[in-house]
């Protein structure tokens, strides 16, 4: 494991309106690492998926991505530094084809190239069969698939996971989990996850960061990650 | 009269009252299609189209090329008119509807001040032909030409190109544009020029047929918005078959019982088509949820 | 008694901005210093003034409409314009005598009533909102204008009423109150004023009572979250039909004194920029009160008419001006925000001093 | 006679099916929990049984009578009331204006404001009575907005995640108010995630999978189901058996 620290905020304070969701949070992620955050719902896990993207503003606190702080600008200069994020609900465009969300998701990098549009489709073959289709007739797994086939295209350093099991049967969660580690091994890509699904945050993560009320308050290492009894304790299931 | 003729009759009221809605109606589409905001001073683009247009042609620019300067300066007008007023208001819209409605006063009057109350128009080219007893305008079917010709350059546009694509993904989920690298801002803008931008072509194209006052804009506004809440917020599954079912209703109406039925006719088309589809053509045919 | 005084009480309420014996002091002030006016200026001003007043039904019915109930309605003019005309017709038709005209206003602003009814059917239970409220109601004024604009031949007339055409109908007789010992014809004039000034009281007050009734706590509850309301059990399309009618009816009531007040009404009075005016007052006065209304309204109306007397041609371009930087710079009127700057420090005393609402 | 009852009911968004061939019954006076994954159909199913969305196909019964095609304000009038996920409250007025909107046709004018301050009472809500809604914390909104659902006095309370985003004793707090109103006879349909709250209040507990009926039963039947554990629960003594993803890494 490389050492450079890849993304790190530090008292970061954002939400809407006027009461933050996310209250002091600080969280560090190391190049080429994959990195859990877990919690009930409502802690504000998937705030803090869209205020590192730029989606959700930041109040205070910082952002750093590679060395450059990013709490200041847009998405999508984000998103053009190098940062994928695959939201909760995959949010395809559903009137654009397949091959169209693909070329929507290569746009920051120019065009979509023949090399890189076939790496995707050598991880994710089902996009291929549906190249014409439009996103919004795929089923759930089908549009995840796409979902993070759209950021690969553009070869992010940072994938941001936001709840990719979510109404999904469970062989193609396995199956996703599976091409992200081995997308992780090929390239070497960052990922943070933000995750119920047990299974899915084992099979996926070395690192884990547990959230409560807008703040990290528990942090677990792969062998903690195994315990049974602590993750339940964690999640509150 | 054969039945040749009376085809041909019915065929060219069909065919005009068709490009006239669609010329109309299709830099209003485009605008509200893509952000959901009716833009009324949308006539005002139009008036500025003709204005130009006109000018450029008192000064010796061929009729074409001027029809082209009178769009792209409806445009530009456009592209300010957004970073200045209308980017601040996308999610208030019904503020936005009242604020352009402010814009289309400062316009109207604005241009009596400056211009008075009437310019010199430039003659219809292109002169008339006859079929059986009857004679017919050539530039009315230039116009219907156009409309067409318009109607596939947007498709192309938004389709094939990479604005087009953009755009498209930008209007369906923009927060997810966003965080994919999309200047939304940018391609809000461009949209909102290039909905004014073809409102000036409009403007130019009919420049040639009627007189220019400052008030013209009226003329056209009432079929724009019904053709746009009749077709839905999809420029080319509601637009284009939109105006090819009113024109029909108008034409119709029209040729039965003069101009002002037609208009009633409309009138009376979308407040039925509104009662059945809420969310008009394209909303029907796409079926979207909720 | 109890529920006599239940309704008064309403008068005032969280949805009326004055409140407390400060507002009260305030405007009867106001109302003495309207009734006195008469005694210090001449018939001719009063009655120009009266020009005032019959607007600011149409703004009030507006406020009700879009600044309480949310919709946006862009078809006020046409109210004004199928009362004014009714009024016209009816007038021209029956006299003045035995007080008719005064059956004549009750008349027209029925039938401006029932076409909102009709009208807001097809709307509201068609479940049309928002902008399209707005796009419908504009095209149905434009085209009545239109309509009203092409009838200058002589088959257009009503019994002995001409509808002339873009030129518009004239020389209906003004309202005449019966009176023993001759009819009082109400020329714009201090009686008129007398007469219009009353009227403008009571429907004032009538819709405080009425937004601070139940009604009106709907009416806001259909603005903030039309999906909660509806799932608090109440049928939301009657709430919007009611307050378009109610609307409608006010501005037909405008459309009425207005046509007796100049003996005279043309098509423009539905046209495009005339229903802009309403739009403009109310919402640089502050929509979503009816004070704010009503005073934003008196004063526009006033910079619009000074305007006109030194600059006829700018007054409509700074009209427009007004009307995008209110938007952008205080969405909730002018008038709105000066009387919550005033009102500020009071209200704070007021929710620290006493528990519960005043 | 149950108090609620869905017949096979089916729902699809153009090529999407939501719901599928979905049987529900709630008996009269049960507190009855609706869980799975998200993106089960819950919410949908919750629409579809307040009248938000209609069904493509199937049948809802209330209280014995066919209320299929009838708009939600009907529904509500016969005896419905519900509090949505993300709170549905009229933020620019004031708590206590929300809660005269929701009983003043409920209550005799006379006791109005009586009523009104017992429920705040009851809500917690009497300090912050005056505030606006939209400036309350966001437990407090989720109290209001159930306030404004029970004060209609309804026979069937809909609760879409009542507890999103409270702490362990707010949700604590909510759910022994769920069976003090279910006591008083309330029957109440629960769409929750939170498993101590569902343990804490359940009677009957039904799990949607993929948009059908997955299993049904006591919270100790569904717990102890494998398949449940499986495709939501993600119980250990399953998980770690029989359930390793083939791709997982090895420490």
């Amino acid at each position: 494991m490389r050492k450079e620290i890849m993304l790190s905020t530090l008292g970061l304070r954002a939400g809407y309106g006027g009461k933050p969701v996310l209250q002091g949070l600080d969280i560090e992620v190391r190049q080429g690492e994959i990195v859990a955050v877990i919690g009930r719902n409502g802690v504000g896990k998937s705030t803090l998926m869209k205020s590192l993207i730029g989606l959700v503003p930041a109040m205070e606190g910082s952002i750093v991505f590679g060395d450059k702080p990013v709490e200041q600008l847009s998405a999508f200069k984000r998103a053009r530094l190098g940062i994928g994020y695959v939201p909760q609900g995959r949010d395809v465009f559903p009137r654009l084809t397949v091959g169209e969300n693909i070329a929507v998701g290569g746009m920051r990098a120019g065009r979509v190239t023949e090399a890189d549009r076939e790496r995707v489709l050598g991880y994710f073959p089902i996009l291929r069969e549906r190249w014409s289709q439009r996103a919004g007739t795929l089923s759930g797994g089908q549009q995840q698939q796409l979902a993070i086939g759209r950021v690969l295209v553009a070869n992010p350093q940072l994938i941001l996971l936001d709840e990719p099991s979510e109404g999904i049967q469970p062989n193609i969660v396995q199956d996703i989990a599976r091409i992200m580690v081995q997308l992780n091994k090929d390239t070497g890509v960052t990922v943070v996850l933000v995750e119920q699904n047990i299974d899915m945050i084992r099979a996926m993560a070395q690192r884990c960061y547990v959230m409560d009320k807008g703040r990290v308050v528990a942090e677990l290492t792969r062998e903690g990650l195994a315990d049974g009894e602590a993750m339940r304790r964690h999640l509150a299931v | 009269m054969d039945v040749g003729t009376l085809a041909f009759s019915a065929l060219y009221q069909f065919g005009d009252a068709f490009a006239f809605l669609v010329l109309s109606a299709c830099g209003l589409a485009v605008i509200f299609g893509m952000m959901g905001v009716i833009n009324l001073a949308h006539g005002e683009f139009i008036m500025c189209g003709a204005y130009v247009t006109v000018s450029a042609a008192h000064a010796g620019v061929p009729l074409p090329l001027a029809i082209l300067i009178g769009a792209l300066v409806s445009a530009l007008v456009g592209a300010v008119v957004e970073i200045l007023i209308i980017r601040h208001l996308y999610d208030r819209p019904l503020d936005t509807i009242v604020a352009t409605w402010g814009l289309s006063l400062i316009f109207t009057q604005g241009t009596l001040i400056v211009l008075g109350s009437t310019m010199t128009g430039v003659g219809t080219p292109f002169g008339s032909f006859t079929v059986g007893d009857y004679s017919y305008s050539l530039y009315r079917l230039v116009l219907c030409g156009m409309a067409v010709l318009v109607i596939i350059g947007l498709y192309a546009l938004f389709n094939w190109t990479r604005f087009g694509v953009m755009a498209r993904a930008t209007i369906q989920v923009p927060h997810m544009a966003a965080a994919l690298g999309i200047d939304t801002r940018l391609v809000y803008s461009l949209t909102f020029a290039l909905g004014a931008g073809l409102a000036g072509l409009a403007g130019g194209l009919y420049a040639p047929t009627m007189t220019l006052v400052p008030t013209m804009g009226t003329t056209f506004i009432m079929e724009a918005f019904v053709t746009v809440v009749v077709g839905g917020a999809d420029v080319f599954l509601g637009t284009a078959p939109a105006a090819a079912v009113l024109a029909v209703v108008k034409a119709t109406m029209t040729s039965w019982y003069g101009q002002l039925a037609g208009q009633i006719g409309l009138l009376m088309a979308v407040i039925i088509v509104i009662r059945v589809l809420p969310r008009g053509i394209s909303g029907f045919l796409l079926r979207e949820r909720a | 008694m109890n529920a006599l005084s239940r309704f008064f009480r309403r008068l005032e309420g969280p949805q009326t901005l004055g409140r407390g014996p400060g507002f009260w002091v305030g405007f009867l002030v106001v109302l003495a210093g309207a009734c006195a006016y008469p005694l210090f200026s001449d018939g001719y001003t009063v009655g120009n003034t009266v020009y005032f007043f019959t607007w600011i039904f149409m703004a009030l019915g507006l406020s009700l409409i879009w600044g309480y109930g949310g919709s946006l309605s862009f078809g006020q003019t046409a109210f004004f314009g199928i009362a004014g005309y009714a009024y016209g017709i009816l007038t021209i038709n029956f006299g003045a005598a035995y007080g008719f005209t005064f059956v004549a206003l009750l008349f027209a602003v029925a039938i401006a009533a029932l076409f909102a009814a009709l009208l807001g059917y097809f709307l509201f239970f068609g479940r049309i909102s928002g902008v399209f409220l707005g796009i419908v109601t504009l095209s149905i004024t434009l085209v009545l204008e239109r309509f009203m604009a092409q009838t200058a031949g002589p088959e257009w007339k009503i019994g002995a009423a001409r509808l002339n055409g873009f030129n518009g109908m004239s020389n209906m007789p003004p309202l005449t109150l019966p009176w023993p010992g001759g009819d009082i014809v109400l020329y714009p004039d201090v009686q008129l004023y007398y007469v219009v000034l009353g009227m403008l009281v009571l429907v004032y007050l009538g819709l405080r009572i009425l937004v601070n009734s139940p009604f009106g706590n709907v009416l806001v509850a259909i603005r903030e979250n039309p999906e909660r309301a509806e799932m608090l059990g109440y049928d939301i399309r009657k709430y919007q039909l009611g307050t378009f009618v109610i609307g409608a009816a006010l501005a037909g009531l405008s459309g009425v004194l207005y046509t007796s007040w100049g003996q005279y009404i043309t098509p423009s009075s539905m046209g495009m920029t005339a229903a802009a005016l309403p739009i403009v007052w109310v919402a640089v006065g502050g929509r979503s009160d009816l004070t704010t209304t009503l005073v934003g309204t008196v004063t526009v109306l006033a910079v619009f008419q000074a305007l006109t007397i030194h600059g006829s041609q700018y007054a409509l371009v700074v009209m427009g001006v007004m009307l995008v930087l209110t938007v952008l710079l205080a969405p909730r009127g002018l008038i709105y925000a000066l009387a919550r700057l005033v009102a500020r420090p009071f209200s704070k005393r007021a929710s620290n001093g006493q528990p519960g609402d005043a | 006679m149950p108090m609620l009852q869905t017949l096979g009911l089916n729902k699809r968004f153009g090529g999407l099916h939501v719901t599928n061939n979905v049987d529900l019954t709630l008996e009269a006076g049960e507190v009855h929990c609706l869980i799975g994954p998200n993106g089960a159909g819950k919410s949908t199913l919750f629409r579809l049984i307040l009248g938000e969305h209609l069904p493509s196909s199937g049948a809802i019964l209330f209280g014995g009578e066919d209320i299929t095609s009838l708009k939600p304000f009907q529904r509500i009038r016969r005896g419905m009331s519900v509090k949505f996920q993300v709170p549905g409250i009229f933020k620019a007025l004031s708590v206590r204006q929300n809660l005269e909107i929701a009983m003043q046709h409920h209550y005799d004018p006379a006791v109005l404001a009586e009523e009104i301050d017992k429920l705040l009472e009851f809500l917690n809500l009497t300090e912050d009575s005056t505030r606006l809604a939209g400036n309350l914390s966001h437990g407090q909104k989720q109290w209001l907005e159930i306030g404004m659902a029970i004060s209609l006095k309804p026979r069937l309370l809909l609760l879409d995640e009542p507890t999103a985003g409270m702490s362990p004793e707010e949700t604590h707090a909510t759910g022994e108010m769920v069976k003090r109103l279910n006591a008083q006879g309330m029957t109440v349909l629960a769409v929750e995630h939170d498993m101590a709250f569902v343990r804490q209040v359940a009677q009957q507990v039904t799990v949607l999978h993929l948009g059908r009926v997955f299993a049904q039963g006591t919270i100790d039947e569904i717990v102890a189901n494998e398949d449940v554990a499986a495709i939501y629960l993600g119980q250990t003594t399953a998980h770690e058996t029989a359930h390793e993803p083939a791709g997982a890494p090895h420490a």
